[in-house]
C-alpha cells in the first residue's frame, strides 16, 4: 500500500538526521542478520522440545518459546532471510520490469502506447494483494511463488511511473540538446532517458520493498507462503495467532520486528528521495 | 476559448462512451487472462470437488468430468464461459455447487459495512487532523505515527487489538460478525492503514498548496490559516486524494481478505481466499472478474470525481 | 495623509541582513517604484509591507505606517486587519496567483466575503469591481476560471481582487513581467488610472521602461540598500550614483547599422507550414513561414508568446518535420533528408535554448557535458578535458568551473556553458531562441556582448528568436516580425525599426518606444 | 458551490453501511425456547451437507437433528429399538429383517416404510452420490462387497441381505451416515442433497432445517408430530428447545469467545489449548473417540521402512509421551494400541506402555539394520545413501498437528534419522496418496466398530497406506467382521494389535477426544459414542 506514497511530494521537510541514523544502523543490523544469523543466537531455529513449550520470554528465550517449544527469537533471526529475500527480490523483478515496459511503451508509436497504458491501468485497477493471491492461486504457494507474486502484483505501477517519467524526460531540454547535438537515439535512451527514469523507480523500490514485506508475511499468515516449520515472519505470526490469551508474545515480536523493518526502510526510501530530487 | 453547449453535449457523450468502453474492456481483459491462466493450473478439479479419502472409483469421477463439462476443447469451453458471463452468469462454484454469483452476492453486504464503516473512521481521523495539528511538533509527531501506521502488517494490529481489547478488557467479542459491536475492532484495524495513507497525503497536498503563490494573494486579503484551508487548500489537497480513495477502495478488498480471516468474519474476502486454498475455479475467476468491473467502475467514478473538483481537466478530456 | 510612510525596515535571514534598513515614502495618488536586479530584496521588502515575510525571516523597523497605522510591532492578528483593507498586493503571475481552482468573481469579492457581517448577495459588488479594471463582459467573465481568461484579463482580475477591500496602498511586484509588450502597455495604463483616483502605489520591478512609464518618483535598490532615490525624470536622466549608471548603460540599444555587404545565403526555409493537433482542433504554428540568412550575419526573429518563433526555430534545426515547404542548410536538402544522413551534418548548426538549466542532464558535470560533444566533434578522449578548459576560456569561464555541475552554477554562467558546448561541435550556424530573456539585465548585457565578440571572432551566422524588441534591435542585422505563426513583416533593422509597415510591428514598437533611445 | 467531494464520498458510503448493519442485525426478541450451538464447519458448505456422500465428521453431527436411525446403538455398545420396534438376524449372518414402527411420517407428510428405507439404501449405493463413507459403512464395494440388497417383504418389513457376513452392520445402521431423507426428495431432489437446505433436507428427526446461510448458520425448528425417538433417551414427544442455531465458527478463538460470552450456549471442537480458557460456569465434555486413534502410516513398499528393525526404531525413537502431554496440555491420552479404548468390545488394554521412547535400543536397531555411517548433518548413512523419510500431510495442518510433528522430526533428528515433512494440496496430496509414493502419512479415523482396520490393513483395504499384504493378516481381519459373537471377535482384533506391536506397520499417538463445552444453563444434554451432541431430549434452561 506505500508505494503510492513514494509519488507524492517529498516533504516538505528533510527528516531528521538521527532518525535516517537510527533506520539506517536497524536495516545494517537485519542485513548482519540474514548473512550471519549465528551471530545473534546459538539456539537452531527448528529445534524443538515438549518441555520447553510455551515459556514467556526470559533471558533464556528474549521472545518467549512457541507450542513447540522453539525459541521464537532465534525462528525471527533466521526468518529475516525468507522476509527479506522476497522484500527485496520482488520489488527488484518489478522494477525491471516496470522500467523496461514503461520506457518501451512510452518511446513507442501511439497506438502501441495506448495498448500497453489499457492493460496496465487494468492490471493497476486490481489492488496488489488480490492479484499477488490471484497469481498464488495459479503457482500455488511457496516462498518462490510468493516472490513471483509480489513483483507481478508490484509491476504495474512502476511501469506507470516509468511511462510518465519517459514522456517527461522525451521532452526534457537535455535530450533536445542531444538531438541537436547529433546524438543516435539509442544512445539517447541509454544515456539520457534510463537513468533519468531509474532513479525516482529505485527510489520507488526502495519503498516497495517495505510493502512486499507487509504482503508477504500476510500471504505466508493466510498459508499460501513457505510451508511450516520454515522460520518465515508470516508463518510465525500465523502459529500464534490461536494461542493469543495464553502466548501473546509469539505474535507480539515477529509483528513489532516487520513494522520496525519497514518503518526503517521507508524513513532511509524517502531520505534517498529527497536527496535525489533536490 | 470557451464551447458552445452543443459542441461540450457532444464531447460529454463521446466522453460516456469510451468511458463505458473502457470498463467493458477492462472486465472482458480481466476474465480472459484469468480464464486461461486458472486453466493451467495442474491438478484435477474433480480430486478438487472430491475432497481427500473419497473412496470413489475412477468411473464415477469420469462421470462426474462429463456433467461439468472439463472434456471439452479450452475454446469452447471459454467461448460457453463468455456466452454465460454475459448474461450475468458467472458458472457454478465446485465445491459449494451453487451459482457463484449468488455465493458472492450473498456476501457483499457483511464486506460493504466493514469497508464502509473503515473508510468513514479513516476520512474523520485524517480530515480532524489535517485540520488541528499545526504546531511543527505536533507535525513530526503525525508524520512519524502515519508511518507506523502505514507499515505495521494490518493482520497483526487486529490481532494484538484482540488481545487487549477482547482478552484482556473484554469490551468487544473475539469476533464473528453479528451485531455492531462485532464491527468495531475490525473496522477500526482496516482503518489505521488508511488513516495513515490518506492523512499523509492530506497532509503533503496541504503543504505543497500552501506553498503556491495564489495562497500569499489569499494571504494578503486577511484569510486566517483556518479559513485558508477550508477556503482553498483543502480543495486541492482533497483532488489528490479523491485520486487516493480509488487506490484505496482496491487495497479495502485485499485487507478485507486478511481482517475477515483474522477476526472470523464472513465476506467476500474469506470466500476468495477460500476458494484460491481450495483451487475452487469458478469462484476465483468470478471474484476476478467481480473485482475487474468494481474497480473499473471505481476509477471511471473518481476521474469524474477529479475532473468536477479541477475545472482545468475539464476542456482536456483526452486520454492521460 | 501619506499612504505609506517606513523609516529603518531591516530583514534579517539566516544571520544575513537581506535589507539593510530602508526608508520608503509614498503619498496618497503618488507611484514610487523600487528597481533593482534580483537578489537585491526587493520582493522581501514588498512583503514585508504586509506582515508576509516567511517564517525563517525576522523583520525590524523603526515604523511602518501602512494606510495610516503603525504596523511595526504587530501581531498576526492585528496584521489580518490591515491586509486587504490598508494595503493590498499585485504579484506577478495571475494563473498562479489566482486560486485555478475557484471562479473569477468569488476570488475577487473574497476580501469583502471574510469581513461582512449580513448576508446579502455580492455579485453586483463584484460586477463593479471588474468593471473598475475595465474587464469586458464583467457578469460573464465572473463566472470562469483563471485558465479561461487571457493573459491580460487575468491580471485585470487579480486587481480588482486587490481593490476589493479598497485599500490606502497598493503594493505592485513585478505586476506585468509576464505579460507580452502590447498587452503590458493597457496594465501599465490602468496602474496609472488608479494611482490618479487617489491610491498610493509601491510598484516593483527590474524593468526601466515600465518605470518611466509610470512612476513618479523611484528608488534604486542593491544587497539590501538604496543608493538612490528621486524624482524619475531626475534619475534616469542625470544619474548620480554608478550602480545606476551602470543599470541604463545595460539596457539594450539599437546599434549604429553595419555595413550591410550582401553575403552568401547558409541558411534558408521556404514557405514552411507546422501545424499541431490540440483537442479542441488543429492549430497552425507556422503558416508558410520564408526566411533566409547570408553568412555572418544575424537574423533577428521577434513576436509574442504563441506566435510560433521557437516552432520555426525548431523546423531550422531539422528537430520537427514541416507538414509543407522546406530547409535548405548550406546549399543541400536538411529538413527532406532522413536523420541517419542528417546527423553527421549537425554539427554545422547548433542550438541555444532559454532555459540552460534544463538543457543539461541534472546527473551530468560540466566537463561530461562537453565532453558528450567533443566526442561527436570527433575529438580525441585523452585532449577533451584540454579543450573543454580552452572553450570555458574563450565563452569568459574559469577552469575549475568544469567539474562543477550546471546545478551549482549562476544563471549567466550556465548560458556561458551552453554556449561552450554549442562550439565545442564547431558550427557555422547558431539559433539562439530567448537566450537572454531569464537573465538580469546587467548579466543579460555581458552575454549578448560574449555572442557579438564570437560571431566576429568566428565568423558566425545567428538566427536570434526573443520577443524583446530591445534586444532585437541591439543584435540583428535583419529583423522578421512573426503574428500568429505568419511571418508579417521582414527587412533590414533599420528599415523595419524606422520604417515599419505592417500595424502589428507598429504597434510593437510603440509599446518599446521608451527604451530605444 | 460543492466544497469538497472527498467527503461527500465518505458520507454517501457510511450511508450504505449503516443500513446494511441495521439489515443485518435485527433479532426479534421472544418467548420462544433458542439455543445456539457454535461448530468449526468449515467445510460444510462446501457440498457436505449430505451424510449419504460426505465422509466428514461435521457432516453426520448437524444432520443427526433430521436424520433417525432403525436402531440406536448405547453407551455400552448394546442396541436399542428407534424406528425399528425388533430385528432378527439369519443364523447364517446373512439377512437382517426389521419390523418398522407404523406411525413415523417423514416433514414432508411421506410416510416412513419399507419402501423408504429400500429407497434410501439405494440412494446410498448409487454411483451418482459417489458416497465417500457411508457406502462402505454399509459392507458395499463395487467388487468384493459383503452388502447385496435392500427387500422389502410388506409395508412395515424390510429386510438387508449380504453375501458375506458383515458383523459391523448395526453399528453402522445406528448412525446419522445411514439416516433416511423423505423419498419424495430422493426422487426429484437427490442432486441438490450435497448442498442441503430447507424442503430439500427433509427427514423424520426431531427437528426440521427450516434456515441455512452457507458458512454462516443453519436455524433447526422443533418437529411437532415427533414421537418416535430412541428408547435410550427419556424424553417423549417434541423437543423442548423450539429453535436450534448452529453457527458456523471456524477460529477457534471465535468459538470459545462466542460461549464465554454468552453469544452461543455450546461449542463444539473445542482444542485442548482453549479448554483452560473456557473457566467456571460451564460443563466440558471430552469423549475419546472410538476406532483407530490418530497415527502414523510407515509405507513399507516405498523406502526405508522395508526393514522390521527400521520401523521399530523409529517407532521408539521419539518421546511421544512428553509431546502428546505438553501440546495437548493433558487433554488427549497417549495412544498405544492402532485401536481406540472406547472401541466396543475391541481395545487390548496389554499394550498400554508396552513400547515406551528409548533412544538407546533405537540406535541399537538402526545400526544392527546396517545404517552405521553419519554424514556432515549428523545424519545416519548406508552405502552412502541418508536415512531419511518423507512424510506428506494435506492442507491446512492444524497448528497442534504441526506443533507435533515439529517434536517428533526434532527427537528422530538426535538419532540420526532425517524425517522431510511436504505439506501437499488435497489434488496434489491424493496425486501421491494413489500410487503411495512416500514414506509416512498421517491421519486418525473414527468408527465404532473394529472393523475400521480392515480398510487399513487388508491387501485391498483403500486406507491400507503402510501397504501391509500378509494373507495371515487378511484372514485373521475377515473372521472377525463375519463373527457377530463378541468375545470371538475381541480375541481376533487382539492378536491384530499384538501383531502391530511387532510388525510396526501403524504407529499410533494419541487418542482425540471430541470436546464440547456448554453452558451450565443447558440441562440434560446427552452425547452418542463419537462425543456428539444429542439435542432432542435437552432443554435450553432459562
Amino acid at each position: 500500500m506505500s508505494t503510492v506514497l513514494s509519488r507524492r511530494a517529498i516533504s516538505l521537510r528533510r527528516p531528521a538526521a538521527p532518525g535516517v541514523i537510527l533506520a539506517a544502523l536497524v536495516l545494517a543490523v537485519l542485513a548482519l542478520a540474514v548473512v550471519a544469523p549465528g551471530l545473534f543466537t546459538p539456539i537452531d531455529p527448528l529445534a524443538a522440545s515438549a518441555s520447553g513449550s510455551l515459556q514467556p520470554p526470559s533471558s533464556a528465550h528474549l521472545f518467549g518459546t512457541d507450542q513447540s517449544g522453539r525459541d521464537v527469537f532465534a525462528r525471527v533471526v533466521y526468518g529475516a532471510r525468507y522476509s527479506l529475500a522476497v522484500g527485496v527480490g520482488a520489488s527488484a523483478i518489478a522494477l525491471l520490469a516496470g522500467l523496461i515496459i514503461g520506457v518501451l511503451s512510452g518511446l513507442a508509436h501511439p497506438a502501441v502506447d495506448s495498448v500497453v497504458n489499457r492493460a496496465v491501468t487494468i492490471a493497476m485497477s486490481f489492488p496488489e494483494f488480490l492479484l499477488a493471491l490471484v497469481v498464488i492461486a495459479i503457482v500455488g504457494p511457496g516462498q518462490l511463488s510468493l516472490v513471483v507474486a509480489l513483483s507481478i502484483a508490484a509491476a504495474p505501477a512502476y511501469a506507470r511511473v516509468a511511462r510518465s517519467q519517459t514522456f517527461v524526460v522525451k521532452r526534457a531540454g537535455y535530450v533536445t540538446s542531444a538531438r541537436s547535438l547529433g546524438v543516435s537515439a539509442p544512445l539517447i535512451v541509454l544515456r539520457h532517458i534510463v537513468p533519468n527514469t531509474l532513479g525516482p523507480l529505485a527510489v520507488m523500490a526502495t519503498i516497495g520493498v517495505g510493502t512486499a514485506i507487509v504482503s508477504a508475511a500476510g500471504l505466508s499468515f493466510l498459508g499460501l507462503g513457505p510451508a511450516a516449520p520454515a522460520p518465515e515472519w508470516g508463518v510465525i505470526l500465523s502459529e500464534g495467532r490461536n494461542l493469543l490469551d495464553r502466548a501473546p508474545w509469539i505474535t507480539l515480536f515477529p509483528g513489532l520486528v516487520i513494522t520496525v523493518t519497514v518503518v526503517s526502510i521507508s524513513v532511509v526510501g524517502r531520505y534517498l528521495q529527497s536527496r535525489s530530487t533536490r | 476559448m470557451t464551447l458552445t453547449p452543443q459542441h461540450r453535449g457532444r464531447r460529454a457523450a463521446i466522453a460516456v462512451v469510451r468511458a463505458l468502453g473502457g470498463v467493458i474492456i477492462a472486465v472482458w481483459g480481466a476474465a480472459t487472462v484469468g480464464f486461461f491462466a486458472l486453466k493451467a493450473i495442474p491438478g484435477d478439479p474433480v480430486d478438487v470437488m472430491l475432497g481427500v479419502h473419497a473412496q470413489v472409483s475412477e468411473s464415477v469421477k469420469d462421470q462426474i468430468r462429463e456433467d461439468w463439462g472439463l472434456t471439452e476443447p479450452l475454446v469452447v469451453q471459454y467461448l460457453s464461459y463468455l456466452a454465460r458471463l454475459v448474461r450475468g452468469d458467472l458458472g457454478t462454484s465446485y465445491q459449494l455447487r451453487e451459482p457463484v454469483a449468488s455465493v458472492l452476492t450473498a456476501q457483499l453486504p457483511a464486506t460493504l459495512s466493514l469497508a464502509g464503516l473503515a473508510i468513514l473512521i479513516a476520512l474523520v481521523l485524517s480530515l480532524t487532523g489535517a485540520l488541528v495539528i499545526r504546531r511543527p511538533w505536533a507535525r513530526s509527531l503525525a508524520s512519524a505515527a502515519e508511518l507506523v501506521l502505514v507499515s505495521s502488517p494490518t493482520f497483526w494490529v487486529g490481532l494484538m487489538l484482540i488481545t487487549v481489547f477482547s482478552f484482556n478488557l473484554g469490551w468487544f467479542p473475539v469476533a464473528g460478525s453479528g451485531d455492531f459491536r462485532a464491527l468495531v475492532l475490525p473496522a477500526v484495524t482496516l482503518a489505521l492503514p488508511l488513516t495513515g495513507i490518506i492523512s499523509q497525503v492530506l497532509r503533503q497536498g496541504l503543504d505543497a498548496a500552501s506553498g503556491q503563490p495564489f495562497v500569499l494573494t489569499a494571504r494578503a486579503r486577511g484569510l486566517d490559516h483556518t479559513q485558508l484551508i477550508t477556503r482553498h487548500t483543502l480543495r486541492h489537497a482533497a483532488a489528490d486524494s479523491v485520486t487516493l480513495t480509488g487506490y484505496l477502495v482496491g487495497s479495502l478488498v485485499g485487507g478485507a481478505v486478511l481482517i475477515e480471516t483474522v477476526f472470523g468474519r464472513a465476506g467476500i474476502g474469506r470466500v476468495a481466499l477460500r476458494a484460491i486454498i481450495d483451487r475452487d475455479l469458478p469462484v476465483v475467476l468470478g471474484v476476478i472478474v467481480l473485482g475487474a468491473l468494481t474497480f473499473a467502475v471505481i476509477n471511471l467514478l473518481v476521474d469524474l470525481a477529479y475532473t468536477r473538483l479541477d475545472p482545468r481537466q475539464r476542456l482536456i478530456e483526452g486520454t492521460a | 495623509m501619506s499612504a505609506l510612510s517606513v523609516r529603518g525596515l531591516r530583514i534579517r535571514i539566516g544571520g544575513v541582513d537581506v535589507v539593510d534598513g530602508i526608508d520608503l515614502d509614498v503619498a496618497a495618488g503618488e507611484c514610487l517604484a523600487i528597481v533593482g536586479e534580483s537578489g537585491a530584496g526587493k520582493s522581501l521588502t514588498a512583503r514585508a509591507l504586509l506582515g508576509l515575510t516567511p517564517p525563517h525571516a525576522d523583520v525590524a523597523a523603526e515604523s511602518l505606517v501602512v494606510g495610516g497605522v503603525d504596523s511595526a510591532r504587530f501581531t498576526d492578528a492585528q496584521w489580518r486587519g490591515v491586509r486587504g483593507t490598508g494595503v493590498g498586493l499585485v504579484s506577478q503571475d495571475a494563473l498562479v496567483s489566482l486560486d485555478p481552482l475557484r471562479r473569477i468573481g468569488r476570488e475577487v469579492v473574497e476580501p469583502l466575503e471574510i469581513r461582512r457581517r449580513g448576508g446579502g448577495s455580492l455579485d453586483d459588488a463584484v460586477v463593479a469591481l471588474l468593471e473598475r479594471v475595465a474587464m469586458p463582459e464583467p457578469a460573464l467573465r465572473a463566472r470562469q476560471y483563471p485558465h479561461e481568461l487571457s493573459g491580460g484579463l487575468r491580471q485585470r482580475a487579480l486587481i480588482a481582487s486587490a481593490l476589493a477591500g479598497d485599500p490606502r496602498l497598493l503594493v505592485a511586484d513585478e505586476p506585468t513581467t509576464a505579460l507580452d509588450a502590447t498587452v503590458q502597455r493597457r496594465i501599465l495604463s490602468l496602474l496609472g488610472e488608479l494611482t490618479a483616483s487617489g491610491i498610493g502605489l509601491l510598484l516593483i520591478t527590474h524593468d526601466l521602461s515600465v518605470v518611466r512609464s509610470l512612476a513618479d518618483r523611484v528608488a534604486v535598490m542593491r544587497d539590501g540598500r538604496i543608493v538612490e532615490t528621486g524624482a524619475t525624470s531626475r534619475v534616469l536622466d542625470e544619474p548620480q550614483h554608478s550602480y545606476t549608471r551602470e543599470l541604463l548603460a545595460a539596457v539594450p540599444r539599437a546599434r549604429a547599422p553595419r555595413e550591410v555587404m550582401p553575403a552568401p545565403v547558409v541558411l534558408e526555409a521556404t514557405s514552411v507550414t507546422k501545424s499541431y493537433r490540440s483537442p479542441d482542433g488543429t492549430r497552425m504554428a507556422v503558416s508558410a513561414a520564408t526566411i533566409s540568412v547570408q553568412q555572418g550575419k544575424t537574423l533577428g526573429i521577434v513576436g509574442e508568446s504563441g506566435s510560433g518563433k521557437s516552432t520555426l526555430a525548431r523546423l531550422l534545426l531539422a528537430l520537427e518535420k514541416p507538414d509543407s515547404g522546406h530547409v535548405i542548410l548550406e546549399g543541400a536538402q536538411w529538413s527532406e533528408s532522413r536523420e541517419s544522413e542528417r546527423r553527421s551534418r549537425r554539427g554545422a548548426i547548433q542550438l541555444i535554448e532559454q532555459d540552460a538549466l534544463g538543457s543539461f542532464d541534472p546527473r551530468h558535470t560540466v566537463a561530461r557535458a562537453l565532453a558528450e560533444s567533443l566526442a561527436l566533434a570527433g575529438v580525441a578522449r585523452a585532449s577533451r578535458r584540454a579543450r573543454s578548459i580552452e572553450l570555458l576560456a574563450l565563452v569568459g569561464l574559469s577552469a575549475e568551473v568544469v567539474d562543477r555541475r550546471p546545478r551549482e552554477l549562476s544563471g549567466g554562467q550556465r548560458q556561458r556553458v551552453a554556449i561552450a558546448r554549442a562550439l565545442a561541435r564547431g558550427p557555422r550556424i547558431l539559433v539562439c531562441d530567448e537566450p537572454v530573456s531569464a537573465l538580469d539585465v546587467s548579466v543579460q548585457a555581458q552575454v549578448l556582448a560574449l555572442l557579438d565578440g564570437l560571431q566576429r571572432d568566428l565568423g558566425l551566422t545567428m538566427v536570434f528568436i526573443s520577443h524583446d524588441l530591445g534586444v532585437i534591435a541591439q543584435v540583428s542585422d535583419e529583423i522578421a516580425v512573426m503574428k500568429d505563426g505568419v511571418i508579417v513583416e521582414q527587412g533590414t533593422a533599420t528599415d523595419v525599426l524606422t520604417a515599419p509597415q505592417h500595424p502589428f510591428t507598429k504597434e510593437l514598437l510603440g509599446a518599446s518606444a521608451d527604451n530605444l533611445f | 458551490m460543492s466544497t469538497f467531494l472527498a467527503l461527500r464520498l465518505g458520507a454517501t458510503v457510511a450511508v450504505i453501511a449503516s443500513v446494511a448493519l441495521l439489515a443485518g442485525c435485527a433479532t426479534p426478541a421472544d418467548a420462544t425456547h433458542r439455543l445456539t450451538y457454535a461448530i468449526e464447519g468449515a467445510n460444510l458448505s462446501a457440498g457436505h451437507m449430505d451424510p449419504h456422500s460426505s465422509q466428514l465428521d461435521v457432516s453426520a453431527t448437524v444432520q443427526r437433528n433430521v436424520l433417525d436411525s432403525l436402531v440406536a446403538q448405547a453407551s455400552d455398545g448394546s442396541f436399542v429399538p428407534w424406528l425399528a420396534t425388533d430385528w432378527t438376524i439369519s443364523d447364517d449372518q446373512l439377512h437382517y429383517t426389521f419390523t418398522l414402527r407404523e406411525d413415523v411420517t417423514f416433514t414432508d407428510g411421506e410416510p416412513f416404510n419399507a419402501e423408504a428405507v429400500k429407497a434410501n439404501f439405494d440412494h446410498i449405493t448409487a454411483p451418482e452420490t459417489a458416497s465417500a463413507q457411508a457406502a462402505s459403512m454399509l459392507g458395499f464395494a463395487e467388487d468384493g462387497g459383503s452388502y447385496v440388497d435392500t427387500e422389502v417383504v410388506d409395508e412395515f418389513t424390510v429386510q438387508v441381505n449380504f453375501s458375506k457376513p458383515y458383523a459391523p452392520f448395526l453399528s453402522a445402521v445406528s448412525t446419522a451416515l445411514l439416516g433416511f431423507w423423505s423419498p419424495a426428495v430422493l426422487a426429484d431432489h437427490a442432486d441438490e442433497l450435497k448442498v442441503g437446505g430447507p424442503d430439500i433436507s427433509v427427514g423424520t428427526g426431531p427437528f426440521i432445517l427450516s434456515e441455512y446461510t452457507p458458512d454462516q448458520e443453519i436455524v433447526y425448528t422443533a418437529n411437532p408430530d415427533y414421537k418416535w425417538g430412541p428408547e435410550n433417551i427419556d424424553h417423549s414427544g417434541a423437543s423442548d428447545i423450539d429453535e436450534l442455531i448452529v453457527r458456523i465458527l471456524p477460529e477457534i478463538a471465535v468459538r470459545a469467545g462466542a460461549l464465554t460470552s454468552g453469544e452461543v450456549q455450546v461449542a463444539g471442537n473445542i482444542t485442548p489449548a482453549a479448554v483452560e480458557s473456557i473457566g467456571s460456569g460451564f460443563t466440558v465434555n471430552s469423549v475419546e473417540l472410538p476406532g483407530i486413534p490418530y497415527s502414523l502410516y510407515l509405507n513399507e513398499k516405498y523406502g526405508v521402512f522395508a526393514d522390521e528393525r527400521v520401523r521399530q526404531a523409529f517407532s521408539i525413537g521419539f518421546d511421544a509421551d512428553a509431546a502428546v502431554k505438553s501440546i495437548f496440555f493433558g487433554q488427549y491420552p497417549r495412544a498405544w494400541s492402532i485401536l481406540g479404548p472406547t472401541t466396543p468390545n475391541s481395545y487390548d488394554a496389554a499394550l498400554e506402555g508396552s513400547w515406551p521412547y528409548d533412544a538407546d535400543k533405537a540406535n541399537a536397531l538402526l545400526d544392527e539394520a546396517g545404517w552405521t555411517g553419519r554424514d556432515t548433518e549428523g545424519y545416519r548413512t548406508k552405502d552412502g545413501v541418508r536415512l531419511s523419510a518423507r512424510w506428506i500431510a494435506w492442507t491446512p495442518i492444524p497448528d497442534d498437528r504441526a506443533a507435533l510433528a515439529d517434536l517428533i522430526q526434532s527427537d528422530l533428528k538426535s538419532i540420526g534419522f532425517e524425517v522431510v515433512r511436504e505439506a501437499l494440496e488435497p489434488a496434489a496430496y491424493n496425486e501421491q496418496y494413489g500410487p503411495k509414493t512416500f514414506d509416512i502419512t498421517d491421519w486418525g479415523f473414527s468408527g465404532v466398530d473394529a472393523d475400521a482396520l480392515r480398510s487399513h490393513l487388508h491387501t485391498e483395504g483403500f486406507q491400507n497406506a503402510s501397504q501391509v499384504s500378509d494373507p495371515e493378516v487378511d484372514t485373521l481381519l475377515e473372521d472377525a467382521v463375519a463373527t457377530s459373537d463378541v468375545t470371538q471377535r475381541a480375541a481376533l482384533y487382539t492378536q491384530l494389535q499384538e501383531w502391530n506391536a511387532q510388525h510396526v506397520a501403524i504407529v499410533p499417538l494419541y487418542v482425540p477426544s471430541l470436546i464440547t463445552a456448554y453452558s451450565d444453563s443447558v440441562e440434560n444434554l446427552s452425547f452418542d459414542l463419537y462425543g456428539r451432541p444429542l439435542f432432542y431430549g435437552a432443554s435450553p434452561g432459562k
